[in-house]
C-alpha cells in the first residue's frame, strides 16, 4: 500500500488531507461522521487577538457551483482559544494548526506568541488573505510590500511552522509567493476565497449584509489549480492547495499541479465525511498507478 | 449522534399547488428526532443547487424507517424536491439543532404559519405524551394554506385563522380571540414568518410566560462548521444551526 | 411595455443585450437559431492584424458550472474580415463592434486604422485582456501603464466608438478602469476570462495544450459582478457586463451592479437561443417591476 | 437549417455493460439528417455536466419523428444518459456538420471501431438505396463489444473482426483480408479510433481511394461559435464541428 506522509517544510503529515480554515470548526463538529485523528491536519478558525463577533447576518450565498461567504472571522480571541479550546482537541493524534488573522501586524505578532507556547499547536497558518474584514486582512496579502512586512515580524517571533495563506485577488501571486518565502515562511496555501458578490434581483439588494464575500467551491477550481502550479514554479517551500476540491480525483490535480498537501473547505458542508473518502480515494489512485509515494507525484504533472 | 446517511423516497404528497409532504425510507435505523430539530436534506439531480436545504422535521418514525419534511416550493431547490420520484436517493444530514422543551403538564399554544406548521404535529403528540394539554393555531392566507389532518385532531385543540377568513377566524394568528381575552397558557412554541413570532414573543412577555421560536437563517452546513447561520442574541452572534433553531425569544436582541 | 434604449457613451443600442466576443462567431453561425438583427449589439471575434492560426488542440476543457478555452484569437486578419466577412455581416440592423486584440501597440494601432474606415461598424472593443495568447493580449490589461499606452495610442487614431475590455486577472480593476477612462474611452466591458488551470488526473497532464486557459461561464459571475459593481463606483463612463450570463435574472444582476449593458457569452454554447430569452426575460422583468426603461435600473442596487 | 429543440426519452436500450442506444421522441417534426451529421444533446439532471454532448445521428425517422444515438460510457455525461428514464425531457441541437459523400454506385468499403459504429447503419442504407455497393467491417475487442442487427445485414455485406478472436477474424480491423490481398473498394469510410483511421487512410492512400473519416474533438458549441473543436489540415485549423467531422483524409495534416 501506498506511503502518504508527505513533509511540508519540516511538519510531518501522516497524509495530505488537511481541513481549510473556517469550514471544520475545531474539530469536534466532525466527531460524529469522522474520526479526526485520521486526517494529515486539520486547521481551525481564524484566530484574533481579541474576540470578534463577525459580520451581520446573511453572511452567505449559494451561487453557481459554489458559494459566497463573510462570516468575517467570528472567534473568541486567542486567550479563549489557548484556555477554553485548545485543551478540548489537543487530544487529536493529528496535527492541529492555529489559522492567524488580524487587522494589524502587531495584533499578529502578539496572536503568533501566544500560540508558540502551546505546545500541542505545531505551526501556525498566517492568513494575510482573508476578504471579509474591513481593516487588514486580504490588504495584507494583495501587496509584496505588506506581505513581506507582516511574514517579517510573525518570523521573528514565531518558532515553529509558518505556513502563509496567500490571496488569489491578485495579479500575480508568484510574486507575493516569493517576497514570503524570502522572509523564511516554511510552507504556502493557497487559496483563500476570490471576492464575489450576490445579488438577488427581485430585492435589488446584495444577498450579503457585507456586500462582498468570499466565493469557494468546485467553481474556483481552475483558478486555484492556475495558482498553485505557478506558485510551484516560483518557489522552493512545499506548498499546501485548496480551493473547490470535493472528492480525491480534484486533489491528485492539485498534487500533480504542485501541492504537497492538500485542504478540503466547502466540501465538508455538502458531506462532513468527505476528508475520509478523499483520503481512501489518493490511497486508491496511488496504488491503481503504481505510485509507492505521495511525494513521488508532486507537481508530476507532465507539460510538454 | 448526527449522522449523514442515504434515503429513498418513498412519496410526495402534493397538499396544494406549492406544498408538499416528502417521506424518505432510510437505508440504516432511523434515529429518533426531537420536536425542532431540523436535517440538511440533498437535492439530487439540478445543476443548479450546491448545497443542501435545511428542512424541519415534519415526522419521524423509527419503527417504520421513516421521516418525512413538510415543504414549500420558494426556489430551485424546493421545486426540485417536489418532483422527486419514489426510489431515488437522497442523502439527509440529521437530526441537527436543539429542540422545542417538553413541559410535562399545563396548557401549551402551538402557532405556526405557512411551513412553520412543519414540526407542530410533532411536537404536539410529544407534548400531550408527555402530560402537558396542546392547544394549536394554524395560520395562512386563505384556506388553500391549510392541511390539518385527523392526526392533529387528535393531538391538539385545533385552531384556524386566514387571512380572507376563508376558513376559521378572519385575520393573522395574533388576531385570534386566544391570544387576547382568552390567553391561558403556560407557554408558546412557535415556528413561522420573522413577523409573526416576533409578534407572538411580544404577547409572551406580556403575558409573563416564555416563548420558543424556531428560526430559520441561511445555512451553508448546519451543524457549526461555518458559522454563517447567526442571530444575534443578547450574548452576541450564536448559530442558529447548533445553538438552535429554537430559542427563548428573550434571549434574542430585537425581538 | 418598458423602453430597453440604452446609450452607452454615444453608442445608442435598441436593447441592452449583446454577445460576448468569441462565442457568437460573427453573427451567421446564429442565422438558424434567431434573428440576429433583434439584438441589442454583437462583437464579432478577436481580431488581429495578421491572419492567425490560434492555439493547438486541445482548445477547451468542461470544468465545473463554467469551461476553459485557449482558442487564441484565431482569426483571418483584419483585411480578410473587411473584405470578405464585414460585407456578409453589414446587413444586420444591430451595432457590430470587433473585438481588436494585438501582441504590440503598433498592431492594435493598424487594426484599428482598417476598422475606422469600415462605415458600418459603429465601434471597437478594444481588447487588452486576452489571456490566451503568449505574448501581448492579457499583459497590457494587467498594469496601469500599458493599460495607458495602448488605450492612448488606439484613441488617437479611432475616432468612432472605444469600448476597452478589462482582465479580471489584477489585484485592482478599478485602478485600470480609471487609467483607461482617463485616456478616453467611451465605455468600458468586463470581465474577460480567468485564468485557469484544468488536469487529467489519470494522463497526469494538462487538458489545453496551452497548459492554461480562460475560465468562462456561471462558476466566475460572483466575481464578475464584484468587479462591475467596483468598476461602476471608480469610473463615470459607461460599464457592458458580462461573464456567467446565463437568463435574464443574471443580467438583470449586472444591470443592478452597475453595467449599462451586458454580454452574452458561454450561454450561447448551450442554448443558441438564449440572448433572446434574456431580452424577452429583462423585459418581463421590467413590466412586472414597474419600471419604465432599462436605465433606471443601471447601478439601482441598494447596498445600506 | 439547424434547430435547438425538446424531445423526449422514449427508452435506453442497454446492448452491454457500457453501451447503449437512447431513442428520443421530437416534440416538432423532425429534420431528415444525413448520414455523419451529429447532434449537441442536453445531458439533464447532472450537477457536473455543464456542456452538451456531441453526438453522431445513430438514426432519423422523420416519419416516426424519433432521433436515436448509439453511445459508449465514458465518463459522467454519458453515464447520466444511459440511466435517463422514458418520458425525461432532452433539448437536441441538430443537424449539426457535414456528412459523408453518397456515392451512387461501386463497392465501397464502411468501417466502424467502438462506437464509430454509430453512423454506419444509416450511411450504408443511403449508399446501398443511391446504387452503391456497401461492405463493412465492424471491429472490436471481443464479442461484447459487436452488436449488430439484422438491419446492418440486410442491407451491407457484414463482417467482424475483433481482438481476442472470439467473433470474425481475430485481430484489428486492419488485419481483415478485405484491406490486404481482397482490397476491392472504391472508397473507404471510417469512423472510430483515431489509430484506426489513420492505418485505413495509409491503405486508402496506398490503393489510390478517397477515405472519408469523421473526427472527433472537444467541442463548447457544435456550430462554428467558439473555434474550440480545430484540427490541423493541409489549409491550417478547421472547425471538426462545421468542416467536418467528416474528412477526406488527405486534407489532414500529419494523417
Ligand atoms: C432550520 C430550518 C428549518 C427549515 N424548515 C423548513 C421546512 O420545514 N419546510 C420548508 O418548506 N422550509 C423550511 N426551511 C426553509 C428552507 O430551508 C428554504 O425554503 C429552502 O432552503 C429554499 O431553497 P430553494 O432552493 O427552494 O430556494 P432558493 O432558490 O435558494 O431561494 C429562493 C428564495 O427563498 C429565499 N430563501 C432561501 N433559503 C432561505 C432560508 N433558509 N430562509 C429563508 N428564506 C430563504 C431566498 O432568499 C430566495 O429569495 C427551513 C430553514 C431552516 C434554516
Ligand atoms: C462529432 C462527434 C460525434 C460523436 N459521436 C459519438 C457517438 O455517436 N457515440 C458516442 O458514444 N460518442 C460519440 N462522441 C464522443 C462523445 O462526445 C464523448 O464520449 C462524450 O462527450 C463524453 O462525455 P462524458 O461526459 O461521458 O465524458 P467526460 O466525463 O467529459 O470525459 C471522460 C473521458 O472522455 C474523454 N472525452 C470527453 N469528450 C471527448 C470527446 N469529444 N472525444 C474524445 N474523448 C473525449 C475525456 O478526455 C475523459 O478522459 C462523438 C464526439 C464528437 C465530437
Ligand atoms: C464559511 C467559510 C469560512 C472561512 N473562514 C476562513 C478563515 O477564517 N480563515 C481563512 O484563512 N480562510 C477561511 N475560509 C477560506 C477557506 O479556508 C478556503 O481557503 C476556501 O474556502 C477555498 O477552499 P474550498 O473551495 O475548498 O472551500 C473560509 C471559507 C468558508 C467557505
Ligand atoms: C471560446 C471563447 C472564446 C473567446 N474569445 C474571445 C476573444 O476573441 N476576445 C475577447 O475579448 N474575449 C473572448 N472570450 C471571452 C468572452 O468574450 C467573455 O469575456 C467571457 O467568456 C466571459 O463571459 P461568459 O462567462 O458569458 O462566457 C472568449 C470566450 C470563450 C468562451
Ligand atoms: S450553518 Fe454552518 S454553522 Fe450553522
Ligand atoms: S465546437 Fe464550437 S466551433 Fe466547433
Amino acid at each position: 500500500m501506498a506511503d502518504l506522509k508527505i513533509d511540508i517544510g519540516g511538519l510531518l503529515l501522516k497524509n495530505p488531507v488537511m481541513t481549510a480554515s473556517g469550514t471544520f470548526g475545531y474539530g469536534p463538529e466532525f466527531d460524529d461522521f469522522i474520526n479526526v485523528s485520521d486526517l494529515g491536519g486539520i486547521v481551525v478558525k481564524g484566530t484574533t487577538l481579541e474576540h470578534r463577533e463577525g459580520n451581520k447576518y446573511p453572511r452567505m450565498a449559494e451561487t453557481p457551483a459554489g458559494m459566497l461567504n463573510s462570516v468575517g472571522l467570528q472567534n473568541k480571541g486567542v486567550d479563549y482559544f489557548a484556555k477554553h479550546i485548545y485543551p478540548a482537541i489537543s487530544h487529536y493524534d493529528t496535527h492541529i494548526l492555529v489559522n492567524v488573522s488580524g487587522s494589524r501586524v502587531e495584533d499578529y505578532v502578539k496572536v503568533c506568541e501566544v500560540l508558540n507556547e502551546l505546545e500541542g499547536i505545531p505551526g501556525i497558518e498566517l492568513n494575510i488573505s482573508c476578504p471579509n474584514v474591513k481593516e487588514g486582512g486580504m490588504a495584507f496579502g494583495t501587496s509584496c510590500p505588506s506581505a513581506r512586512e507582516v511574514t517579517k515580524a510573525v518570523r521573528a517571533v514565531y518558532h515553529k511552522h509558518l505556513m502563509v495563506k496567500l490571496s488569489p485577488n491578485v495579479t500575480s501571486i508568484a510574486e507575493i509567493a516569493k517576497v514570503v518565502e524570502d522572509e523564511g515562511a516554511d510552507s504556502l496555501s493557497l487559496i483563500n476565497t476570490l471576492l464575489g458578490i450576490a445579488i438577488n434581483a427581485e430585492t435589488r439588494r446584495p444577498v450579503l449584509s457585507t456586500i462582498t464575500g468570499g466565493l469557494s467551491g468546485p467553481a474556483i477550481k481552475p483558478i486555484a489549480l492556475r495558482m498553485v502550479w505557478q506558485v510551484a514554479n516560483a518557489v522552493k517551500i512545499p506548498i499546501v492547495g485548496m480551493g473547490g476540491i470535493m472528492n480525491a480525483t480534484d486533489a491528485i490535480e492539485f498534487i500533480l499541479a504542485g501541492a504537497s498537501a492538500i485542504q478540503v473547505g466547502t466540501a465538508n458542508f455538502l458531506d462532513p465525511t468527505v476528508t475520509i473518502k478523499i483520503l481512501r480515494g489518493i490511497e486508491e489512485y496511488l496504488d491503481r498507478h503504481n505510485v509507492a509515494t505521495v511525494k513521488e507525484l508532486v507537481g508530476a504533472m507532465e507539460c510538454c | 449522534m448526527k449522522k449523514v446517511t442515504d434515503f429513498h423516497v418513498v412519496e410526495v404528497q402534493h397538499l396544494s399547488h406549492d406544498t408538499f409532504i416528502i417521506v424518505l425510507q432510510g437505508t440504516e435505523p432511523v434515529i429518533a428526532v426531537l420536536p425542532g430539530q431540523f436535517a440538511e436534506v440533498e437535492v439530487p439531480g439540478s445543476p443548479e443547487v450546491f448545497l443542501r436545504r435545511p428542512l424541519s422535521v415534519h415526522g419521524c418514525d423509527p419503527v417504520a424507517g421513516t421521516i418525512s419534511f413538510y415543504v414549500k416550493v420558494v426556489g430551485k431547490g424546493t421545486a426540485r424536491m417536489s418532483e422527486l420520484l419514489p426510489g431515488e436517493k437522497v442523502s439527509v444530514i440529521y437530526p441537527l439543532g436543539n429542540h422545542f422543551t417538553i413541559l410535562e403538564e399545563g396548557r401549551v399554544l402551538l402557532v405556526g404559519g405557512g411551513t412553520g406548521v412543519a414540526p407542530m404535529l410533532m411536537l404536539a403528540n410529544k407534548l400531550k405524551k408527555a402530560g402537558a394539554e396542546p392547544v394549536m393555531i394554524i395560520g395562512g392566507r386563505s384556506a388553500a394554506d391549510i392541511h390539518i389532518s385527523d392526526a392533529y385532531h387528535a393531538v391538539a385543540e385545533m385552531h384556524v385563522t386566514t387571512e380572507d377568513g376563508s376558513l376559521g377566524v378572519k385575520g393573522r394568528v395574533t388576531d385570534h380571540p386566544l391570544l387576547k381575552e382568552e390567553f391561558n397558557f403556560n407557554r408558546i412554541y412557535t415556528c413561522g414568518p420573522d413577523p409573526m413570532m416576533k409578534a407572538l414573543s411580544a404577547i409572551a412577555r406580556e403575558k409573563g410566560v416564555v416563548c420558543e421560536a424556531s428560526l430559520e437563517n441561511t445555512m451553508a452546513c448546519g451543524f457549526g462548521a461555518c458559522l454563517c447561520c447567526v442571530v444575534k442574541t443578547t450574548d452576541g452572534h450564536k448559530c442558529v444551526c447548533t445553538e438552535g433553531p429554537v430559542f427563548d425569544t428573550t434571549y434574542l436582541e430585537n425581538w
